[in-house]
């Protein structure tokens, strides 16, 4: 069904790159770069519900990792001390974080810029807060551990190539589910709030209702990558859930772009090749460490804010949309000449 | 069809409205004007829900709605357009007017999430009908095209096809002529009147007063925030009031000179 | 009765801290709508300068003047070179816009200084003073004091001083401001120097107590920001007041309820108090706006 | 001769913001003690005239020579710093200080060179022209009546020491007889201090009262320029604000 | 690996055209430039020992991985240098986990799946031991970590392949409370960072209250960046506690250490083995003065009688790091140390796999001499020291010296 004039997603956009993502590891087989692609694959789905929330509903969350712990705490909970099979506990990751979003959501929808960044900064700090010291559960701050591995088809998902596939089958599907939602009319009314809210609820849409909804799909996202991240490692600690987490999120979103869904990947991949170019050149350069790290995180989010502020994805995607048009074209002359 | 009855608004302490009462009947265009400052735009933010009135009722069709919020208008059958363009600048026109359609569309975040067949039907029908508003204003040349491109005569036409997507019983117009020159503003009139042709009712604010008068059965007067005339466009034309309010007071300043002398 | 003395000189000493950094907050704010969250490391860099200062030998009270210069500065320069060219992006942008400044300046200075804390004397004495049952640290005194100074300093500086009445006006309406021949981008310009020069000075008044390290901005940066928020973005009594609150409750949360979860006790709070006061205690109302 | 009459001269000044041309090719000028009205309905483009005479809005095309400089580039705090004083609509005081705050601030500019000492003479002149305003001085600008608020916006920019004084819509929002009397307070200002007034205003009757000249725009075009009592008499001008008869 | 940069960026490459490629339709152009993988063959030299270290070089636990990392170094070329372990050169890849179990965890799947690694040493913190521990055991590659808490060889069923260097801190809270009941103090108020390290020494000091006939008056906990304690000294003060515990590392501790001063109370303030380094004097200055500790002998190797029997091990390798690093290895230099040296001890004798080596270090491994302690590897006890491997310490006049009762 070919709507011209609105946005749809280009399903063979996606398919190609659910190609890439298949043969990945068959070109790759350091087990470095496999573990970095997982990982990549986790942040993928947080930062596409960030990327949402910021791009689509005009909000910013400075607490997403909280969510995301939240997921990774209920199911390692669950799974170590109860004994739930982790399958389980990925309905419990989903239905907490929903549930604490749907209520800040709630609460919050009364505030805007400034003030919204401060509730969401203090919210990922009284989770962090609770995590240290609820003990009782979550063993405080040297963290839990012991989580199991899950099982599928009678198999343990292990690191390495199951988990890979297993994260990316998550990453994909989270990707599809929101260009679905980008590209309905709930997408279109997103966008329309974005651009006017006053013309928005002159249509009838309701502003408030939607903004809360996409909330609750970035929690449920970030903690579907909690549950993810849980069951590949064998501990985790509130270490991992921090303000630096929240913020790292923010720039992989902020650097992609919050304007598309694809921006939210692109920017989550382009942080990974970063770190991987920055490990590299720790090997051969001696004063090049993770510090060094920080200070390239900091200019690339001035840089971007400065000069792309919306993102470094959609210049490059228009760049590259241009460049093969040029070529088609050329190829038709070509080919007409001849 | 709409009756607005001692409406008051105050903001800090400032009275934009006072004690305005007014009624649009059915099949009616209807327009409201008055100097600059003369609390005409409060009046329209009230009637469309923007903000409430701080005293007074504002019924449409038997109902009260100076109490509900803005989104639950369009369900009702009023919509509006901007004065100061509020276009969705990074959509394109087509979905510009689909969000009109808004209100018609059930699909709920989950259905659109998976994509079920419902809300792919769904989506195809509120693009036929958002075609159908475009090719009513004429803008099917660039249905595809980013609106934050358009000039300004489309921007207004879009937000016209927009507002007539809501399916409407009754159009309110925030100066929909502002910024057009003879020719648009001509065309828009007659469009306007084709509109009401379709059984829309229409409510107008207009500085265009060439439109305001060809095309307005009735013609409602606001100076300095109270209702000053309200008739038909020649008898208003004629109101010493309405001449007053507009080009300033004669007789006052031959008082004043008359004193200084 | 000690105890809650005690923890009331703690919780005024810590707030106080909180209320310096948040008057920077506040500075900046008021005059371009742009929350810094680099303050922090402002802060951050009073402390470490001036540390590199005396163990280059040089005076006390030199290098205590020459650090609040050098970032002031530094304040100087992030404006002119980052923040004026991103004039006019909203909220959102500007937050990370300002993270990304302060991740920038923290990682600097992890390269230049290291990880490690350093210690940097009292202003005066370190002994210690009695009230009651209570006692406090000269340098704590100190901290009260300068917190003070800064908020009377700014008093007379807003509202004494034709320049503080042009912030005002370039606060309240940046276009009517610039038709007075006041130009907002001088303005804040000179926002920026000076409240890079305020969180120098924090800095430098709680380096004897707390061993500055690359690292010290981000707490005081979110607890100064929180501050801010707290009692309404562009309020100068407003930041003294949330520094204050939040200073007590995490002390008589800490005191009472338990040490461990104070930090989360005094976010519960400001979280309801925001609930209830969506645009803090003393926040900015719409003063002269009409209509729409 | 002729030349050195006039303070102010624009030719060709063409403005737009996105798709919206808001002026077309405006040419006028204002002569050394004049009090020039800019009239039109509402949207003609009066408002965004004045904006670009004072630097807040730079024009695509066209030039604006104030005092014999070209003045299109310039910053609108370098357009005040040089006497081109605007007062712009709605009055826009500072509504969290003071009346004498707001007037200090008036003279910004020369303030900082000279200090308070040169102000305080200003601020006589200023105070004995509006009385009301040396009552009120240590009240808050938001708390004025509209029409002193009104009094204090022109009051302030005469504190700048104006050679020529951009004023929208003064009487914007008044009662008709606050109206008159800000108006007449203009016409005192010009004979008082010579201060040359460009008028934006859409009381049509009051504004030509004062006005020696007069200039109407419509749809950002000037479609009619002349003396205040060719224009007063003038049939078009009715027109242009109630429409065409029907 | 530069090769799997290049396809990391084709990758980046790939979204750009995921979203573009409905537009351009043209597919393949992204074949073009990514050439064939090389056929990774870092080709094994059999002649070679090839071992991995995983420690926080940077982030919060710097100061521990540092000196660990230093002293892994300088022994790899000593060794070297003196021609190897039985002739065959050792090369211990060294990995940066950054004071993250993310990092940690990509790090060891590194290091042991592309690098093939005979065993990992590290890492400095808990979390991040406990992250890797997971990796390990999956992989079945022996583990020696430098963290102090006990769970990363606990239970030892649970942990076959993970053996740790360190005293746990069960270890050091045992020798504090010996300390107390020396000094006859009964009542303890306890102070811990609310980090992982802070929360360990919690959990064992409540757990072997009991047994020492310590009474806990108070609980109190802080951030590590927290400007001032003074409110939770009050509150252990009036709890009736005769003496401090504070578990944690600087700068909290030495912030505490002026609180205390400052607020006047006379409890004697008794720290944890984080503390035992010269930067905690150089902060807490005056109110250093009297602090106790409990601590490895590599804190001060020249006060250690000259009998002891580590007294040779642990002054030859205080002496050869002053001299290459200009700083003090500390505590946690010397878990470095017994890490690789363990390994090394393994490789010595034989076992050169993965398996073996395992299986010597639990089975083989008793009285061997190591900077930390005399170690006992057995299977039921992965960290094999006891608590008379530590000493308590004390500051006097600005240094730490050897408490005399010992």
């Amino acid at each position: 069904m070919k709507l011209p004039g609105v946005q749809q997603t280009k399903w063979t956009g996606v398919a190609i790159f659910v190609g890439i993502v298949l043969i990945f590891p068959f070109v790759i087989t350091q087990s470095f770069l496999l573990s970095q692609a997982t990982f990549t694959g986790i942040y993928v789905i947080v930062a596409l519900g960030l990327g949402l929330l910021m791009g689509y509903a005009g909000q910013i969350s400075l607490g997403q990792a909280a969510f995301y712990g939240v997921g990774a705490y209920a199911t390692a909970v669950l799974t170590t001390s109860y004994g739930l099979s982790p399958w389980l506990g990925l309905l419990f990751s989903i239905l907490i974080p929903a549930l604490l979003a749907y209520v800040m959501g709630y609460t919050m929808a009364r505030l805007s810029g400034y003030y919204l960044a401060m509730a969401t900064l203090a919210f990922g700090i009284i989770i962090h807060g609770v995590l240290v010291e609820w003990r009782g559960v979550t063993l405080g701050a040297s963290g839990l551990y012991g989580i199991p591995q899950i099982q599928l088809f009678g198999m343990s998902l292990s690191q390495g190539l199951p988990y890979y596939y297993f994260v990316w089958t998550f990453a994909i599907v989270a990707i599809v589910i929101c260009l679905n939602i980008v590209h309905s009319h709930v997408g279109r009314a997103l966008r329309s709030i974005h651009d006017s809210e006053i013309a928005a609820s002159a249509m009838g849409v309701n502003t408030g209702k939607y903004k809360t909804q996409i909330f609750v799909l970035s929690a449920i996202l970030a903690g579907v990558a909690g549950w993810l991240f849980a069951h590949m490692s064998y501990s985790i600690s509130p270490g991992s859930f921090t303000l630096d987490a929240s913020i790292m999120f923010l720039t992989m979103v902020v650097l992609g772009g919050s304007s598309s869904v694809w921006g939210a990947v692109f920017g989550t991949v382009l942080i990974t090749v970063i770190r991987i170019i920055v490990h590299e050149l720790g090997e051969t350069v001696p004063f090049i460490t993770s510090d060094f790290e920080h200070v390239v995180y900091g200019l690339i989010l001035i840089l971007v804010i400065v000069f792309t502020p919306r993102g470094l994805f959609p210049p490059i995607a228009g760049w590259f949309t241009r460049i093969m048009k040029q070529r088609f074209r050329k190829n038709i002359e070509q080919t007409k000449a001849s | 069809m709409l009756q607005v009855k001692n409406v008051t608004k105050t903001f800090g302490g400032v009275v934009a409205n006072k004690e305005v009462n007014f009624s649009v009947g059915k099949g009616e265009i209807v327009g409201l004007i008055g100097p600059n400052g003369a609390g005409k735009s409060t009046m329209f933010n009230m009637i469309s829900a923007i903000f409430p009135p701080t005293k007074g009722e504002i019924i449409f069709r038997d109902l009260n709605i100076e109490k509900k919020s803005t989104n639950e208008m369009a369900p009702l059958g009023i919509s509006r357009t901007f004065q100061n363009l509020q276009i969705f600048k990074r959509m394109t026109v087509v979905e510009n007017v689909m969000i009109g359609r808004h209100i018609r569309t059930k699909t709920g975040m989950l259905k659109a999430a998976l994509k079920l067949p419902s809300a792919k039907d769904e989506e195809r029908k509120a693009y036929e009908s958002a075609l159908e508003c475009i090719h009513f204003v004429g803008l099917e040349k660039v249905l595809d095209q980013q609106a934050g491109n358009l000039a300004l005569g489309d921007l207004r036409l879009l937000e016209l096809a927009r507002a007539l997507a809501v399916n409407p019983e009754l159009l309110l117009l925030d100066e929909i002529a502002a910024g057009l020159n003879q020719k648009e503003s001509k065309d828009m009139s007659k469009l306007i009147q084709k509109i009401r042709e379709q059984g829309i009712t229409v409510f107008v604010v207009e500085h265009d007063m060439d439109l305001v008068m060809s095309i307005c059965d009735k013609v409602i007067v606001l100076d300095q925030g109270e209702k000053i005339a309200e008739g038909t466009p020649q008898e208003i034309q004629g109101n010493q009031q309405v001449i007053t309010a507009y080009l300033g007071a004669e007789e006052m300043e031959e008082v004043k000179q008359g004193g200084g002398a | 009765m000690g105890e809650f003395l005690q923890f009331s000189v703690t919780g005024l000493t810590i707030g106080s801290i909180y209320a310096i950094v948040a008057l920077g907050f506040v500075t900046i704010y008021s005059v371009t709508k742009v929350i810094n969250l680099a303050q922090g490391e402002f802060v951050m860099l009073g402390g470490m300068i001036m540390f590199t200062f005396l163990n280059i030998g040089i005076n006390y009270w030199i290098s205590f003047l020459l650090t609040l210069i050098l970032v002031m500065i530094i304040g100087w320069l992030v404006e002119w070179t980052i923040i004026r060219r991103a004039k006019g992006a909203d909220p959102i942008s500007l937050i990370i816009l300002t993270i990304g400044i302060a991740i920038f300046i923290r990682g600097v200075a992890s390269v230049v200084w290291g990880k490690g804390q350093v210690r940097i004397p009292a202003f005066s004495s370190n002994q210690s003073i009695n009230i009651g049952p209570a006692s406090i640290t000269p340098q704590s005194m100190w901290v009260v004091f300068i917190m003070l100074l800064v908020v009377i300093f700014l008093y007379i500086l807003i509202d004494k001083t034709i320049v503080g009445k042009a912030f005002q006006a370039c606060s309240a309406n940046p276009p009517a401001a610039r038709l007075m021949g006041i130009s907002p981008a001088r303005m804040s310009s000179f926002s920026f120097t000076l409240s890079a020069g305020l969180g120098a000075l924090a800095g430098l008044a709680v380096a004897p107590i707390l061993f500055p390290a690359y690292d010290m901005g981000v707490m005081l940066g979110i607890k100064g920001f929180s501050a801010a928020i707290l009692g309404g973005l562009g309020s100068a009594p407003g930041a003294v007041a949330g520094g204050l609150i939040i200073g007590f409750l995490e002390s008589y949360g800490a005191g009472y309820i338990s040490s461990g979860l104070k930090d989360a006790i005094a976010f519960t709070a400001i979280l309801l108090i925001l609930l209830i006061r969506p645009s803090g205690i003393l926040g900015e109302k719409n003063v002269g706006k009409g209509g729409l | 001769m002729k030349n050195e009459q006039v303070i102010l001269e624009t030719r060709d000044l063409s403005v737009s913001y996105g798709a919206i041309q808001a002026l077309r090719h405006v040419s006028m000028h204002v002569e050394k003690g004049e009090i020039v009205a800019l009239l039109g309905a509402n949207g003609a483009g009066k408002t965004t005239l004045l904006q670009t005479l004072s630097g807040l809005i730079t024009p695509d095309d066209g030039t604006i020579i104030y005092r014999g400089v070209e003045m299109i580039g310039q910053e609108a705090e370098e357009v005040a710093a040089k006497h081109l004083i605007h007062v712009p609509e709605h009055r826009q005081v500072f509504p969290t200080l003071s009346v004498l705050d707001n007037l200090t601030l008036g003279a910004y500019h020369h303030y900082r060179k000279t200090g308070a000492k040169a102000v305080e003479t200003e601020m006589e002149k200023v105070f004995s022209f509006f009385p009301i305003l040396k009552e009120r001085k240590e009240q808050l600008a938001g708390t004025l009546s509209g029409g002193q608020q009104q009094m204090l916006a022109i009051a302030r920019g005469v504190m700048a020491k104006p050679s020529l004084l951009l004023l929208d819509e003064p009487t914007l929002g008044l009662a008709p007889i606050i109206a008159q009397e800000v108006l007449g307070l203009v016409a005192d200002l010009r004979n008082e201090f010579e201060t040359t007034v460009l008028l934006v205003e859409q009381n049509v009757v009051s504004s030509l009262r004062i006005a020696d000249r007069g200039y109407v725009i419509s749809h950002g075009e000037i479609v009619k320029s002349g003396s205040a009592s060719e224009l007063r008499n003038d049939k078009e001008i009715k027109e242009a604000y109630l429409g065409q008869s029907v | 690996m530069k090769k799997g940069l290049l396809v990391f960026l084709l990758m980046l490459a790939a979204v750009v055209l995921g979203a573009c490629g409905g537009d351009s339709g043209t597919s393949e152009e992204t074949g073009n430039e990514g050439d064939s993988p090389e056929s990774a063959e870092a080709e094994k030299d059999a002649e070679e020992y090839v071992l991995g270290a995983i420690y926080s070089k940077t982030g919060p636990n710097s100061p521990l991985g540092e000196p660990e990392w230093n002293t892994t170094e300088m022994l790899v070329e000593q060794i070297n240098e003196e021609g190897g372990i039985n002739g065959v050169p050792l090369r211990v890849v060294l990995a940066d986990d950054e004071s993250s179990q993310e990092k940690a965890v990509q790090e060891i799947n590194r290091l042991i799946n592309d690098e093939n690694v005979l065993a990992v040493l590290g890492s400095s913190g808990t979390t991040e031991s406990l992250a890797m521990k997971g990796v390990a055991m999956q992989n079945e590659v022996p583990m020696i970590s430098a963290a102090a808490a006990a769970q990363v060889v606990e239970p030892v069923e649970d942990s076959k392949w993970i053996f740790k260097t360190p005293q746990s801190d069960r270890l050091a809270v045992e020798r504090i409370y010996m300390y107390l009941n020396d000094e006859n103090i009964s009542k303890v108020g306890l102070l811990t960072d609310s980090n992982a390290f802070g929360t360990t020494g919690l959990e064992q000091l409540e757990n072997l209250s009991g047994e020492y006939n310590i009474e806990i008056t108070a609980k109190e906990s802080y951030n590590t960046q927290d400007p001032d304690m003074s409110t939770q000294l009050t509150n252990i003060n009036s709890s009736g506690a005769e003496a401090l515990i504070v578990w944690g590392t600087n700068p909290g501790p030495a912030i505490i250490a002026s609180n205390l001063d400052s607020l006047g109370f006379d409890m004697p303030f008794i720290g944890s083995h984080g503390i035992a380094n010269q930067k905690f004097i150089e902060l807490a200055g005056e109110g250093a003065e009297g602090v106790v500790i409990p601590t490895g002998k590599a804190l001060f190797p020249d006060q250690i009688p000259e009998g002891d029997t580590q007294y040779d091990v642990l002054n030859t390798y205080y002496e050869d790091y002053v001299a290459t690093f200009d700083s003090e290895p500390t505590n946690f230099g010397s878990y470095g140390y017994d890490n690789l040296m363990l390994a090394v001890e393994a490789l010595k004798n034989g076992a050169t796999d993965r398996a073996s080596i395992r299986d010597y270090l639990e089975n083989e491994i008793s009285n061997w001499v190591g900077t930390t302690g005399v170690f006992n590897l057995s299977s039921e006890d992965h960290n094999g020291l006891e608590a008379d491997s530590l000493v308590v310490a004390t500051v006097k006049d600005g240094e730490w010296v050897l408490m005399e009762d010992n």
